[in-house]
């Protein structure tokens, strides 16, 4: 059997209020699942689970079919990125990383060995010798990176560990570490709240809220045919229209899933609007059209469209929805 | 950017600053400088003659060895205080909280009639040590409890700071790394509250080497424990000395005063460097 | 999460807390409860009677004076020092923040001595008051001064804590608000500052109604003004009159640490509410 | 003559070092201009300036013509909206909105009047006994606006007003602030170094950077026609490519400007390379593509052609560039 990491019926609650319900995941032996979910969805105590750094009230870890639940936290060799970094402060960059192999007795050649092929793996051999402090938000989370990947852990998890960054320095770490987890193989689980994020960094995603894993699949399945409407409205963009009629239904459309042409006195079919405003997104226009019974929808349509069709505020347009979904679990919002 | 701060005029601005400094001068400044005059009366011999004399050397050997004692004993006390305070929660311990700012406002006079009354011959304990052959008060149990008593909040404070500014992820980074609970302590923990135990060790060494209203009550006359401030106090008020009261005065001034500045430059190059 | 904190067992957690307990009814709580079986001896009546005798009074009426005059001296020159050294630089200005912390080194029985040696009798420039018909040490100016000096750093330190918080786009937004310099002042700095101003005041008038060492160098018998702590002093030390020194104690004690505890609390609502 | 806002060849150095260099800008009455660029680039700068916050060294602010230098600050009548929101702590919502109607000693009866339109008009009426500290960032920024608002301001100005708050709340405050700002015709400057909120606020925006202004346009001409290097790289994703040859020319192509195709024997002409990752951005994928040369190329396809093409990682394909910039003051990076 391969060393999957699995989570079987996972619960627990904190002072009486339940964060996780019975949640089930696994982790392929190599491959990272990135968990999605608003904050306060229990993404971040699902992983202090794994760690053992919070115990499960009820529920199973087991890593490889092995049960995890009694070992404790400093003995699992599961690394943990935290978004705050959690560098020593009174330790300089080499002093980190060589932290978890020191308190493991590791020998001393060793140690310095694995030291600087760390620092050179994450690109940090230049500030070996500098404090944390001295050191950028981005430049601390490689650090942290490094020094998680001492000890040779069995599992990565990493909470959040881009959110106090910039988006340029995020997105060129999310590279990065993308690159090294997929090259080393390493069983990870990724926390986030941001999309892109999880889309990029995750073999598969899994989308949480409340306490509960709502779906788990590629971007493409949760994009496309999101099974719960959470999943939906949370990954993407989404209109919620309801449709004419009495019987107040609830759809779900994609702004890119709308046609829109100018209204001209022969057109048929369709809804009519009014083009309020448009913003440029580089290849793509978000256009925000006012429907007469006075409803707002997002459209997405292409810069060549846009600029062939020659769109202008306050025109008058028509709106065709090509494609939406709705959902069982849905109560007309 | 200080340019777009100060909207007060500059006329306004400086009246401030000059009155401040006025002010500064004559409450603090002046007298502090006007003991020189007197200590330097006879020249430097004469100040050094007056601070070398057995009395003097007697009186400043008990000063730094009761400073000494009461540091130490608040190092294990106040720590052990202050992490009890401000980790755990136990029946009483928001009353225990409030009690710890107890000795910064008892008067040090009425802090040595405390111990007095408990430890003294006439006091509740008192007594039933005596019997056991421990003398407490007017000996050197009862001086160094007079100086861990006025102390003791500068330590649990200081102390206290450190651990409520400690980032628990560190630990947190410490266990998953593989550090069991003494390597996480000793080698995270501590170094982290390094800082607040040297602060707090510079402020108990420094009040209690200036301790003057409690010792005065419990040292009861036993002459060879008599303090630095108690024998200042002996040579302005009852032998008239003033030139040995002043040196020996800039002496008890300028030893605290240097320590504390010297441990502000450390701390606070700690906590840049952190 | 308190829950994924703690991993030391529950044994060695509890020995941590106990100990800090036993060693803190030893050290504080014992002796300062011993004092109330004194106080008590004659019953409630004689502790009533202790406090309300025309010298009790007397004390009792002086200490509020001074710890008044002291706050309110040191609200003004705290606070301009306080902002002089938070906002603006100046030659000297580095040394001057380095000597704010001067009072808190200096020995209370020193300061009485610097003060005697400037303003008394033989002092540099207490002749020249005196010729002048204004007698400031064995006097009220002298024993004021001595308050201010000794709690001349709470202030500036308390103050200068809110002042350094203060952030300044509030400044900023009011003036585009259209406030002028002193609308600005008043209506946006003031209101921020103030729990600094309450903290500062609470901790002079405390450490100010305790004062006892440099009172009892410059006071000089001059007994009309005798503060609290000197006369209670005087009960324990002169008298030997125990159950009066011990309810005077009681009431040094208690005064101040209500008051210090009610600011506390009101400071830390503002700060929440802020 | 309309009441325009114009800055003529302002300078300003801090200590020496030169912030602003000789800016030049006009603001239409009633139009919003947002300003562009990476921190440190002088724009907060230049609202301060403006405000009168801070003193420019040299050049002239001009309102309607006349010129605003010898007006002290607290008379200029000019809004300013803070990133850190600069709410009065110990004031509560309605006492913050009527502090400048309050200190301009505006009637009592009107100061209340006002005071509920403004709280109506930002959606915080039922807040008004509020303490800011018990408000979220959005509902804080709300009342900042309303604020800057209630003494009439002539131009509104506002630095970064969204960037401490979170993506989701920004997105619909943005959109709030620019009704508001178009149905009060509110002469505005915005400063950003969001490029979404710049191009979505701004009738017009001005790129910043190092203390000048390098160009303002419509977000089509500065993605479409960047006038510099700086602008090209700064205003959406770009590759900055070495043309093959001996001239060491750099130039710059846009993501969407590459066409993809897988390989195939017959096919001719392009550049050969491999599909690395794809990352799925929703109604579009970015496609990070290594050419054999080793440099690494951003493409981004629409979701339609990349599901069309069956795409996978590790794909030989070929590129074809559809369009490219160069720029005379770029120096072969």
């Amino acid at each position: 059997m391969r060393a999957d990491l699995s989570l079987d019926g996972i619960s627990k609650a904190f002072g009486g209020e339940t964060v996780l319900k019975d949640l089930d995941l696994t982790v392929e032996e190599g491959k990272m699942v990135s968990i999605l979910g608003p904050s306060g969805c229990g993404k971040s105590t699902t992983l202090r689970i794994i760690s053992g750094l919070v115990r499960q009230d009820r529920g199973a870890v087991r890593l490889g079919g092995k049960s995890l639940d009694n070992v404790p936290p400093h003995k699992r060799r599961i690394g943990f990125v935290f978004q705050s970094y959690a560098l020593f402060p009174h330790l300089d960059v080499e002093e980190n990383v060589k932290f978890g192999m020191k308190v493991g007795g590791m020998k001393k050649e060793h140690v310095k060995r694995r030291t600087d092929e760390l620092l050179e793996l994450v690109g940090m051999s230049d500030m070996r010798g500098k404090r944390p402090s001295h050191l950028s938000g981005g430049q601390k989370q490689r650090v942290a990176i490094a020094r998680a990947l001492a000890i040779d852990p069995q599992v990565l998890l990493l909470d959040e560990p881009f959110g106090a960054l910039d988006v340029k320095i995020r997105r060129r770490l999310r590279r990065d570490l993308k690159a090294l987890q997929r090259d080393l193989g390493l069983t990870s689980v990724f926390v986030t709240h941001d999309q892109d994020e999880a889309f990029e960094l995750g073999d598969t995603t899994a989308v949480m809220n409340n306490g509960r894993i709502e779906q788990i699949g590629r971007p493409r399945d949760l994009y496309e045919r999101p099974s719960t409407s959470f999943v939906a409205r949370f990954v993407g963009n989404v209109n919620a229209i309801e449709l004419p009629g009495g019987d107040r239904t609830t759809v779900m459309v994609r702004p890119e899933d709308i046609v829109m042409m100018h209204s001209s006195p022969d057109r048929k079919g369709g809804v009519k609007g009014t083009l309020i405003n448009y913003v440029y997104l580089g290849p793509i226009i978000e256009c925000n059209v006012r429907l007469t019974n006075g409803e707002s929808l997002n459209v997405i349509i292409s810069r060549e469209e846009f600029r062939m069709r020659n769109y202008r505020r306050g025109d008058e347009v028509n709106i065709i929805i090509r494609k939406f979904s709705s959902f069982s679990d849905e109560e007309g919002v | 950017m200080p340019e777009t701060r100060s909207r007060l005029s500059p006329l306004l601005k400086w009246s401030i600053v000059s009155f401040g400094i006025v002010c500064f001068i004559l409450i603090i400044v002046l007298p502090v400088s006007s003991m020189f005059k007197f200590a330097l009366e006879d020249g430097p011999y004469g100040f050094w003659k007056a601070i070398t004399t057995e009395n003097a050397l007697n009186a400043l050997k008990n000063s730094l060895l009761m400073a000494s004692l009461a540091t130490g004993i608040n190092l294990v006390v106040g720590t052990t205080i202050a992490f009890s305070l401000t980790r755990y929660r136990f029946p009483g311990s928001s009353i225990f909280r409030a009690l710890i700012d107890l000795p910064i406002a008892i008067p040090a006079s009425v802090v040595g009639l405390a111990l007095m009354m408990l430890y003294g011959p006439k006091g509740l304990l008192g007594p039933f040590f005596e019997s056991n052959g421990i003398q407490i008060i007017f000996d050197l149990p009862g001086i160094v409890l007079a100086h861990v008593f006025v102390t003791f909040p500068f330590m649990v404070r200081a102390v206290s700071v450190v651990i409520e500014k400690f980032d628990h992820d560190l630990e947190d980074a410490a266990v998953t790394l593989g550090a069991n609970g003494f390597q996480t302590f000793f080698r995270v923990m501590l170094p982290s509250i390094k800082s607040g135990l040297i602060a707090g060790s510079a402020l108990t060494f420094t009040r209690s080497l200036g301790e003057f209203g409690a010792t005065l009550i419990v040292f009861g006359g036993a002459m060879h424990l008599r303090t630095g401030p108690l024998y200042m106090y002996y040579l302005s008020d009852s032998a008239f000395d003033f030139q040995g009261a002043t040196s020996v005065a800039i002496l008890l001034m300028v030893v605290p005063f240097v320590l504390l500045l010297t441990v502000n430059a450390i701390v606070s190059r700690m906590e840049v460097s952190g």
